[in-house]
């Protein structure tokens, strides 16, 4: 076992993978000599040859395009895209075609395609590289949206991701890729999709996060810890398959829960995560459950970010309004 | 722009045809499979039996001239929507294809072993998809060359700017085969683009030649020679058929409130089959004899697959979930059952 | 007062706004000789003529993108999708560039642009026309949705649409095209963005639609009443801007809400009804509230569609249990 | 490759230079400026007082060159993200520009009658908007020409092709300046397209043309040639202007993890301002005393420029929402409500 970040752990993890399975070939823009503008792939082009880690031309469809092609082909390619935000140029390609040729196709193909993307605020990045639109492929059915928060889950998760036959989009929070360091293992493991996360036991409230907004919930936990609110993090890790049992029997025993996200309110992911929630567990709700997010508006100049995220403090309100409901 | 074959059916001043005389007859018969089949999915169509329906009329030369420079073994075969006698010639099912405008959802697979993608409805899209599975067969070494097809039309997206750089990139084993048939449902090849299609190859950084997409020969032997190079590791073609659409660009469309006066008439003394009938005719290859022979075979071989295409059961409830995951998330196994319980369990 | 069905109501706005405002173009596939697919432009070339009435290059991307160099130099162009499933392509000029000018350039520059999409089911047409996509623009501030379900509302909010400095994406029922005539006045009138409308009066349950869903709904009440059930039928008319007072109000009288949509569960907007309603109307909500959906599937062929789409079946059903809980 | 101003300086045989020795001079001083700008910048943000800063080091001729042969009184430009000097040339303030990447929304914006575009980060997405902007010109009897800039990076993406396409058929009165820097980050122009760049032009039916884009007389040339095209009516230009990047992508890259070995060395033989420089004093036109005033005047017009913006006020709470609608939603409106009470009301 070793102590990796998340860079790290996704770096060990396309090495691992790169090397049990040669099939396995990285695609994308400044993957290769430069390792990706975060390192993600640093080391990759030296120990598997320009053949199996491609820089691309600059064209995010064609990234896409391409890989399933390529899928089709026999290969299984993880596609990096730069930054989420610039998954709307290869917006026609990913649920409509990788989401969708199983089924085009009767089942004759499939599209065993990995798309990895950083995403999230909080790090003044320029517009587009922050923006976080993982909702907008969850109306695109055939795609699996994942979003690990943790070392250990990039790593497992990342694995899981590139063996699944279906498509998968794979979210990296950018603001915690160097955060911090947990043990994780140097061989062979997975995360299964479709199990929520208790980040961290509650009893007063239940706090639902993705990425990289479960390390803001768990600082509003500890704050909240301190006026004596008990308040549950659960990660839900995967969009798409979403543990709806998971979170049922969480929010059923407290009661009382608040979902966080970085995307704008209207219409982000946190909308679904509410509607299932007072669609199966009505009856042991005994408050409201609040929204805690960006608001509807562009994701602003980096100078501004820090009025536009969700914030511990908003966070902790929200939190403390829900309990005195 | 290249042209073997007049409009009048003569070879044009020194030319040699590549493909031979046996399978020149071979295509005229693939071309007149065409002609016959849009004919009867249209009158299909017509009769509420089958879904809407995109007629290949004018523009056969293109599709089955391209296509016959394949080998079905190793090649592979990316379609726009148009290219039916292709995906036949290539080893796709009429039957099944067949199968597929009546709805029948789960008998139109197109079987393993056979090379062909799926049609494709969103436009230019397949390019890229052919680019990647042409980069994928060079990467594992494995010997295949893939055809692309799309319409001058699609060729305005940005998915074939993109699909053809990434081909020129990796020197991918492609031809692009733009079907310039002058008409995007009703917008006209000027209104297109102001430039010429085979041109933007160079580009590229790799060849583009224009042919007379109504001519078999000079189809065959553009893609002939663009199979052979993409083949040697010569990289990608692009091949510019000029071409007529003959008919309606589907059976919900109606030409006559676009067409200009009279372009139909100039267009049909283009027609791809008749030039090839006389032309082998002149060679005392065909006459009405041979033509009445190869109608009557072609009219049994596609009543078989329309009476084989109606004996598939029709699509049930279930079909709605199928093939949409490998490992369907729990939430969409709990809709598939809820799917059952409304349509009382099939 | 003239009797129009929606297309023609479409088409009366469109050559009633460009003759009163000579800065407005109409652009798109096939717009100009053929009239537009569905015929709602025709007409429109022999009036006002090639340089107003635009044929483009087949381009999605370029139709929306040029279609705000268009407003920056001075023109107001009404683009034409020809279906919204095809908005995919142009994904990346929509939200992202035509929702967030006005920011970029610090109010310097704004999108004056109207995009037009048929979409929905119903009507048997091939892969991605049908396709439901609205929620994908939600999640992209700035662009403002709107659907109509009436002749009335579509002319109405279509001149509303036009004249309203902000983009907007404006989505029309190709189920409901011809379906019926209606009084629609010939002249100028607006309808304003952001009112829902009460389609139907009802005491025990609210149905909640937009689009062609709301006739489904309307059909549904139909059903109910004959069981003694008095749905009401309240028509959101724009998701952006959405009118949480008004369905609050609605709702807050029944207690009971059901939300109908023809796109998949998942992050439809639907979703954000539900949380919205139940963040705003908790208190007064007697039961959860029901999502009458389509699958977590793409849009099957049309053989399928009646097993794809929500039915009024399905909503009775819903309607019914909510009611009973 | 048209050149006129060889890398030592001379005018290559028989070259007649198009730009006047005034205007000349004029072009070299803001390439000076741009370069002293580049090195203030770049110090400003490693001392975190700018944001994410790209430099347009080695560049200077091609976007001064080609800028020079624009009006900015009728003509427009639709910048990249690395054209400084150029919309400064064009009447957008230094100040407002150093504002910007301090991160003062409200004092950043591009101020009423100056006709440049804003930065665009999304690549290629300009091309659309400026091929829309040129043909509503047109459309309005407007004088005014467009220059759109990008990388030959962004030159991958659909969005280059379907605005050239565009702007092709509309005849539309635009010059595309492809800045060919030889890298897109870390990536090669030779994996970027296997082609060369200005023949892509011939594919949409206008003039391509190819460059030294280090020679600011070269490039001058074939963008007054494009500007009187389009003026003219004749429509859209491609200028390929091959040049080299001499610094970073951008401050967060670091160009020794790629860059092979000597290649910055070779590129800087190429340097654009040197050359201009020894040009102009073998015309007497320039000596280490005009340096040294240009420098000086150069010096006080960017202190000055970040003292302005220094003093310019923060972004505040609010900024937020200013220009998001022009009629916002009633539920923004409440969330502006709600962000100013967290924020005390500012
Ligand atoms: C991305 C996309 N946009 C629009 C359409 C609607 N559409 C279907 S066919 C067609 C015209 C295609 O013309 P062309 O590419 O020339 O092919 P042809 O029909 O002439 O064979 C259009 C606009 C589509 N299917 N996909
Ligand atoms: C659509 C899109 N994809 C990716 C990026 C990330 N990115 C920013 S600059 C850049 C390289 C651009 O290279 P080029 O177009 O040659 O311009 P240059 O930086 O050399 O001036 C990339 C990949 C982006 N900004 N936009
Ligand atoms: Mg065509
Ligand atoms: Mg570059």
């Amino acid at each position: 076992m070793a102590q990796r970040n998340i860079v790290e752990a996704i770096r060990d993890g396309l090495a691992f993978e790169m090397e049990r399975d040669e099939r396995v070939i990285v695609l994308g823009l400044d993957v290769g000599k430069l390792g990706g503008v975060f390192r993600a792939t640093q080391g990759l082009l030296e120990r598997f040859g320009p053949e199996r880690v491609v820089d691309t031309p600059l064209a995010e469809g064609g990234i896409i395009g391409c890989s399933l092609g390529l899928a089709v082909s026999g290969l299984i390619p993880v596609a990096e895209i730069q930054f989420l935000g610039f998954t709307h140029q290869a917006f026609h390609q990913i649920g409509p075609q990788l989401g969708r040729y199983r089924f085009r196709s009767r089942g004759r193909y499939h599209a065993q395609v990995t798309i990895r993307a950083p995403f999230g605020g909080g790090v003044k990045t320029p517009e587009f590289h922050p923006d976080a639109v993982e909702a907008q492929f969850v109306q695109t059915p055939g795609i699996k949206v994942v979003c690990p928060a943790t070392p250990h889950d990039a790593k497992g998760m990342l694995l899981e991701a590139i063996r699944d036959p279906d498509p998968v989009l794979f979210l990296e929070p950018q603001r915690l890729y160097r955060k911090g360091r947990e043990e994780v293992p140097d061989g062979d493991y997975t995360v299964p999709f479709g199990k929520a996360r208790v980040a961290r036991a509650g009893f007063d409230v239940t706090m639902i996060a993705w990425s990289a907004a479960v390390e803001m919930c768990l600082q509003a936990a500890e704050d909240l810890q301190r006026e004596g609110i008990s308040a549950g993090v659960l990660d839900l890790r995967t969009l798409v398959p979403l543990d709806v049992d998971g979170m049922v029997a969480e929010v059923s025993r407290t009661g009382r829960a608040v979902v966080v996200h970085e995307a704008p309110l209207s219409a982000g992911f946190g909308a679904e995560v509410v509607a299932t929630l007072q669609e199966e567990a009505f009856y042991s709700l005994d408050a409201p459950i609040r929204r805690v997010t960006a608001w509807d508006t562009p994701y602003p100049p980096a100078s501004l970010e820090g009025w536009y995220l969700p914030t511990v403090r908003r966070v902790v309100e929200a939190a403390r309004r829900t309990v005195a409901a | 722009m290249r042209r073997i074959l007049d409009p009048q059916g003569n070879l044009v001043d020194g030319a040699q045809p590549r493909l031979s005389l046996a399978r020149t007859v071979e295509g005229l018969r693939w071309m007149m499979l065409s002609r016959a089949f849009d004919a009867r999915a249209t009158a299909l169509q017509r009769q509420g039996r089958l879904g809407t329906y995109s007629p290949v009329k004018g523009q056969e030369a293109s599709v089955v001239g391209s296509s016959l420079a394949l080998d079905p073994a190793t090649d592979w075969i990316a379609p726009s929507y148009r290219e039916l006698p292709a995906l036949v010639r290539h080893g796709h099912s009429l039957e099944r294809i067949v199968a597929g405008y009546m709805g029948k959802v789960a008998s139109s697979g197109i079987i393993e072993g056979v090379n062909v993608l799926p049609n494709q409805v969103a436009l230019a899209t397949q390019l890229q998809h052919a680019s990647g599975l042409a980069w994928g067969l060079k990467l594992q070494r494995k010997p295949g060359v893939v055809m692309a097809y799309c319409g001058e039309g699609a060729a305005s997206e940005g998915d074939f700017h993109e699909a053809c750089n990434m081909a020129g990139v990796r020197r991918a084993p492609i031809v692009f085969v733009l079907m310039n048939n002058q008409w995007a449902i009703s917008t006209s090849r000027e209104l297109q683009s102001a430039g010429e299609f085979y041109r933007r190859a160079e580009g590229y950084g790799f060849k583009g030649v224009q042919v007379d997409g109504n001519d078999l020969l000079a189809v065959y032997e553009a893609a002939a020679d663009a199979v052979e190079r993409a083949r040697a590791g010569n990289g990608p073609t692009l091949i510019d058929c000029v071409t007529c659409r003959l008919s309606f660009h589907n059976t919900t469309d109606d030409p006559g409130a676009y067409l200009p006066d009279g372009w139909l008439e100039r267009a049909e003394r283009e027609d791809p089959i008749l030039r090839v009938q006389t032309f082998l005719a002149a060679q005392g290859l065909w006459d009405d004899g041979s033509r009445v022979a190869v109608e009557g075979e072609i009219a049994e071989q596609i009543d078989a697959a329309v009476q084989a295409a109606s004996a598939m059961r029709t699509s049930r409830a279930a079909d709605v979930f199928e093939n949409v995951y490998a490992r369907p998330p729990e939430r969409v196994r709990r809709q598939r059952d809820e799917l059952l319980r409304l349509a009382g369990g099939s």
